[in-house]
């Protein structure tokens, strides 16, 4: 499916009008978890701009991850990416999960998402707002070939 | 050579698949963003339903090891088919591809055929919630389709045909079924949603119960045809249920009657939305339950008045 | 609860007339028992003062021996105050007076080493399963640094 | 009937955090179930000794993002213990004013997550809508929706300007409607009832042989509340009351915090109004003398727990946490057991999980 | 308690988010809404800043560098991907040189966007 052409046109229009999320938190806080469930409740509502969270890995296209990456969570958070059909996208939403933010040097904890997986956009903050997600994904839409 | 021509463009554009295929999107739009409102939100813009089509047309297709393949691959086209192929007995503002006398029981069985093939692709696809899924919605299955059948026989018994047009057209003069049969309707409606398997009877995919349900394993275009079929569903209920209770198109084919048809849909959309919107999930032993103890009871006096007084 | 009532039940109890209670910031008193003490102290304190709530375990390596520190609290605290020796330090299990104590004493096990005599479960709770290396609280010892 | 084996988690759309649960069905009834957390271990108490009490405040304040003031509290007051640091009246002030809107904040959006696991999405919507207000109030105020920053060892950061109170009344005000509208669904409508009544039932006695804590505990008849049985901060001069139920059930739990919800507002309201005028902090040293200390907390979950000893160095030498999930974990298994697969999100709901605390 | 009708209960509320004033901001078409105090990017005041390190000392998440080359020569470099945003660093200046703007920190594929020197102190004022 390369860009050529007007189905080309057509199905990047559609990718990047239609991102559907999966969540995982490798080992965060909450704090980020819980900003990302207010994107998409009335304050924020992201299914304005397209975006569902999806319950299930094969029904989505970005990951969205939070937390540094614990060492019980590794091979789960390998595991989930696999499973989503590609075209997919991995999102690390948080300083924790950027670079292992405050957690960093714990014994338990690896660093960021980019430790285990390769991350597509970085979202700092702790815990990034909900306008910093929301904005971070459709920077990340922006460059959807 | 013309009749060919205009039959193929019946079936195909109107009242035929792509008008199916629009009304379709739009219909699950409305829904989307009508349920969005209710809760304080915005919703979805207008094209997002055909940009989620699209999107999932070009993902890659994957199915996890000990997944039955060519099933996985069969059931969402025979569960689109289906509904195509009873669409066409339904008419729409008056317009109707095909009909005989005893098309509201192929129309009914047509249905059906989709919990089935939802229910197998459940059994199929190798994973333990979609299993759990299926195995309930086959109990949902169960639980709504006698009330749901006989509410509709009701209609029919009175009118003295099996045919959706007929009966449709019977009401012509006024006399919608929906206020001989009060609780008919109710009780349609009810089986509707279970059939739908829309909140508060979306028991096979709670999401925070089950992932998604018997789709948990779908991905890409196979993930497209079941929601594709489930929309189309939604339009043809909808339309069964305007033109068994509500009086169709109000007889004829003129531009007011698909219009009045194309009203009544809305509303019957905008009822099952809100209904969604106002309720929690029920468990699939309390949805049993209601079926059994509550619905189908309720359907059987109403089928026995009607036989007894209007037959 | 009355701490001199307490001190006395445990003294006759534990033939230990010396036995006496240290008073702590916040509301708190501490009552240092010895280990074999222990559980026969909480018989005491759960069945005879009806103070069920055991609030946790706190154990620290401070590097010459391991301190136990069992916080109940009925409206203040009261915390027991025990000592093992750093190496193979092993107490009587309180899962059957407190079944609640279960999760505190793998915490404990886990992180620093204790055994529990006649707790029922053996797995790890909090790290992973592929854990390798001294429990993460211990202090490194002379020869490990 | 046959069993199968139902892994739920440690991703899983009932759980907004990883843990797992291995549930062993028959049909759809749960006769065995086997939990696993730590996914969320990031060895916290281990961090607490490798940096400063200044470090720690804040991250303590990261070990849960739901309640992560009440982290900071307990914490600060252990350390503020220990330096037998006298904290300023006004400092106690806003400290607890933040508490009681962080409650407001985690049981409101707890009623969204039980709201969510029943299939009831639109209360789930408003009951975030309806925290949003909470949060617009506390951002105002600290600058932060989620980490508030507001503690420090000694005092607060922040300052409550007179004439902002008034807003505050009025999005109170506001919030106090939404409740009504709230607590008559929970005590009325018939689907929320049908899916929570007799679900996850606790006994007294249970409750109290897993020293389980919090709105739990209160909802089985424990009528146990650290503000009141041991206050901290301001709350001996507040008056309020301890909610309670019998049922035991998620039912009885809903009804337990959302009437917590409207106590929350009414302390918020008169710690508002009794504002004491001084300073806002203490200076603090950064050497803490050695000595032991045992912080208690009410967080909206229940008891929490900071035992911190200082060996008179600027780290301390041990700081254990022990947050309120920990002990509700104990009881699930005796919950889950028995029960409809369908129920499970609503039990793992009702006891609010809250595994980042628990597994720290 | 009282069985009222058992029929949709939220109704009533339902029809006044319906005709309430809208819920959703509409970032990005509106620009984001920030509280005042809102702990959002590290600035430095540069001519403020001594270079004394305390910042970096408080910092609980080691998000603060300051490099040294020589005594009067300096750079402090603040890492954003690592930064808690909670303000230490603010506190802890005597100079009150350091200050957290309420402007949210921006999204980057890449990490290196996310070092930023925030001062680099050349030569001294001797
Ligand atoms: S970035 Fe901060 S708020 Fe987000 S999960 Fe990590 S520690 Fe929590
Ligand atoms: S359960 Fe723990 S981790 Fe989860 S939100 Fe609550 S405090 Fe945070
Ligand atoms: S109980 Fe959970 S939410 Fe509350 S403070 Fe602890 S970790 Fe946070
Ligand atoms: S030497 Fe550079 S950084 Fe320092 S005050 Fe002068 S201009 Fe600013
Ligand atoms: S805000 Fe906090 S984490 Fe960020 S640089 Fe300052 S002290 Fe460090
Ligand atoms: S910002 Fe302040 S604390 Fe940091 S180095 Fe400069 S003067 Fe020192
Ligand atoms: S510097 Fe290179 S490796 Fe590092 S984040 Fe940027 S692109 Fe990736
Ligand atoms: S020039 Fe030297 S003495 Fe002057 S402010 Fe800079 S570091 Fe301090």
């Amino acid at each position: 499916m390369k860009g050529a052409g007007t189905v080309g046109a057509i199905i990047r229009w559609a990718r990047r009008r239609s991102p559907w999320v999966l969540h995982f938190n490798s080992g965060g806080c909450n704090g980020c978890d819980i900003e990302i469930v207010d994107t998409l409740t009335p304050r924020f509502d992201v299914e304005r701009l397209g975006i569902l969270k999806e319950s299930s890995p094969r029904h989505a296209d970005i990951l969205l991850c939070t937390g540094p990456v614990t060492r019980q969570s590794r091979a789960r958070l390998r595991r989930i990416y696999e499973q989503i059909p590609a075209p997919k996208w991995v999102v690390a939403v948080g300083g924790c999960s950027c670079s292992g933010g405050i957690f960093r040097g714990g014994y338990n904890v690896l660093g960021g998402i980019d430790q285990v997986l390769p991350v597509d956009i970085y979202i700092p903050g702790c815990p990034s707002r909900p306008e910093a997600i929301i904005e971070g994904i459709l920077q990340l839409l922006e460059t959807i070939e | 050579m013309r009749d060919v021509a205009s039959a193929v463009l019946t079936i195909l554009v109107f009242p035929g698949f792509g008008f199916l295929f629009v009304c379709a999107l739009a219909f699950h739009w409305i829904d989307r963003r009508v349920t969005a409102r209710f809760q304080g939100r915005v919703g979805p813009p207008w094209f997002q339903p055909f940009a989620d089509f699209v999107k999932l047309l070009a993902k890659e297709d994957v199915l996890p090891v000990g997944a039955h393949e060519r099933a996985c691959a069969l059931l969402p086209m025979v569960s689109l088919a289906a509904v195509l192929t009873a669409a066409l007995h339904i008419p729409v503002g008056g317009y109707v591809v095909t009909s005989f006398e005893g098309d509201l029981i192929v129309v009914l069985f047509l249905l059906s055929l989709p919990a089935l093939a939802y229910f197998l692709a459940g059994w199929l696809s190798a994973s333990v919630f979609s299993v759990v899924g299926g195995s309930r919605a086959l109990l949902q299955y169960f639980a709504y389709e006698v009330p749901f059948l006989m509410a509709l026989a009701g209609p029919a018994i009175l009118v003295g045909s099996w045919s959706v047009s007929r009966i449709s057209g019977a009401q012509s003069g006024g006399l919608w079924t929906l206020l001989v049969q009060p609780i008919g309707f109710v009780l349609a409606f009810i089986g509707l949603i279970g059939k739908l398997k829309r909140s508060p009877f979306d028991i096979p995919k709670a999401k925070s119960e089950i992932g998604a349900g018997p789709l948990t394993e779908f991905s890409g275009r196979k993930l497209a045809l079941w929601h594709l079929s489930l929309q189309v569903k939604t339009v043809v209920g909808i339309f069964l249920l305007v033109d068994v209770f509500l009086g169709g198109s109000g007889g004829g084919i003129s531009l007011s009657g698909v219009t009045l048809f194309g009203v009544k849909c809305l509303l019957v959309l905008l009822a099952l939305s809100v209904t969604g919107v106002l309720y929690a999930r029920l468990r699939i032993d309390q949805l049993a339950t209601m079926g059994w103890r509550v619905l189908a009871p309720l359907a059987l006096v109403q089928l026995l008045v009607v036989v007894l007084v209007g037959g | 609860m009355n701490v001199e009532l307490l001190l006395q039940a445990l003294r006759e109890v534990l033939s230990a007339p010396s036995l006496d209670a240290e008073y702590l910031p916040i509301d708190e008193t501490c009552i240092a028992v010895p280990a074999e003490c222990l559980r026969r102290a909480v018989d005491v304190l759960v069945g005879r003062f009806r103070v069920t709530h055991l609030s946790t375990i706190t154990a620290e390596d401070t590097g010459l021996e391991i301190v136990l520190l069992y916080h109940f609290w009925d409206r203040r605290g009261l915390t027991l105050r025990t000592s093992l020796p750093r190496d193979g330090p092993h107490i009587a299990s309180l899962a059957r007076i407190i079944p609640g104590a279960i999760f505190y004493e793998q915490e404990v096990a886990e992180m620093l080493g204790v055994v529990f005599d006649g707790h029922p479960v053996a797995a790890s709770l909090l790290l992973p399963d592929d854990w390798e290396g001294p429990p993460p609280l211990r202090r490194p010892t002379g020869d490990d640094v | 009937m046959s069993r199968i084996t139902i892994p739920i988690g440690p991703q899983h759309p009932a759980l907004k955090e990883p843990l797992s649960f291995l549930l062993t069905v028959e049909g759809e009834r749960i006769v065995e179930s086997a939990l696993r957390i730590g996914y969320v271990h990031r060895g916290l108490e281990r961090l607490f000794q490798d940096r400063s009490y200044v470090q720690n405040v804040h991250i303590a304040e990261r070990v849960c993002g739901i309640c992560s003031h009440i982290h900071t509290t307990a914490y600060c007051q252990g350390v503020e213990a220990l330096l037998g640091l006298e904290v300023p009246r006004r400092a106690l002030y806003v400290r607890t004013l933040l508490c009681e809107l962080e409650r407001i904040h985690s049981h409101l959006l707890w009623l969204g997550v039980l709201a969510e696991h029943i299939g009831f999405t639109t209360v789930f919507m408003y009951a975030w809508r309806d925290r949003e207000i909470v949060l617009d109030i506390m951002e105002d105020l600290s600058g932060g929706r989620v980490a508030h920053a507001v503690n420090a060892i000694g005092g607060v950061r922040i300052d409550i300007e007179n004439d902002h109170i008034p807003a505050i009344h009025a999005r109170l005000d506001e919030l106090e409607r939404q409740m009504e509208m709230f607590l008559g669904v929970i005590q009325h409508e018939r689907t929320f009832q049908a899916r929570t009544r007799g679900v996850g039932c606790l006994t007294q006695e249970q409750v109290q042989r897993y020293c389980v804590v919090g709105p739990v505990a209160r909802a089985s008849g424990v009528a146990m509340d650290i503000r009141r049985d041991q206050p901290y901060a301001v709350y001996d001069e507040l008056s309020f009351r301890v909610i309670t139920a019998d049922e035991g059930d998620v039912w009885a739990r809903t009804m337990v915090r959302a009437l917590e919800i409207v106590e929350s507002m009414g302390m918020c309201r008169q710690l508002l109004d009794k504002l004491p005028e001084g300073p806002l902090a203490s200076r603090a040293p950064r050497r803490v003398p050695a000595g032991l200390v045992i912080s208690r907390c009410e967080a909206p979950r229940g008891e929490l727990l900071y035992v911190i000893r200082s060996d008179g160095s600027d780290r301390p030498a041990r700081v254990k946490i022990r947050t309120p999930t920990l002990p509700t974990l104990a009881t699930l298994k005796d919950q889950l057991r028995g029960v409809h697969t369908a129920d499970v999100p609503t039990i793992l709901a009702g006891v609010d999980l809250c595994i980042a605390c628990a597994d720290r | 308690m009282s069985r009222r009708s058992s029929l949709a209960h939220l109704l009533p509320e339902l029809v006044r988010t319906l005709f309430a004033r809208r819920a959703t901001v509409r970032f990005p078409s509106e620009p984001p809404v920030l509280a005042e105090a809102y702990r959002g990017r590290g600035v430095v005041h540069a001519e403020l800043c001594v270079g004394c390190g305390l910042c970096v000392r408080d910092c609980p998440a080691f998000a603060l560098e300051l490099e040294r080359e020589g005594r009067h020569r300096f750079r402090l470099v603040h890492f954003e991907d690592r930064c808690a945003y909670c303000g230490q660093c603010v506190d802890s200046c005597r100079q009150d040189a350091i200050a957290l703007v309420s402007e949210f920190p921006r999204a980057s594929p890449c990490r290196t966007a996310f070092t930023r020197v925030l001062v680099t102190h050349e030569a001294s004022e001797e």
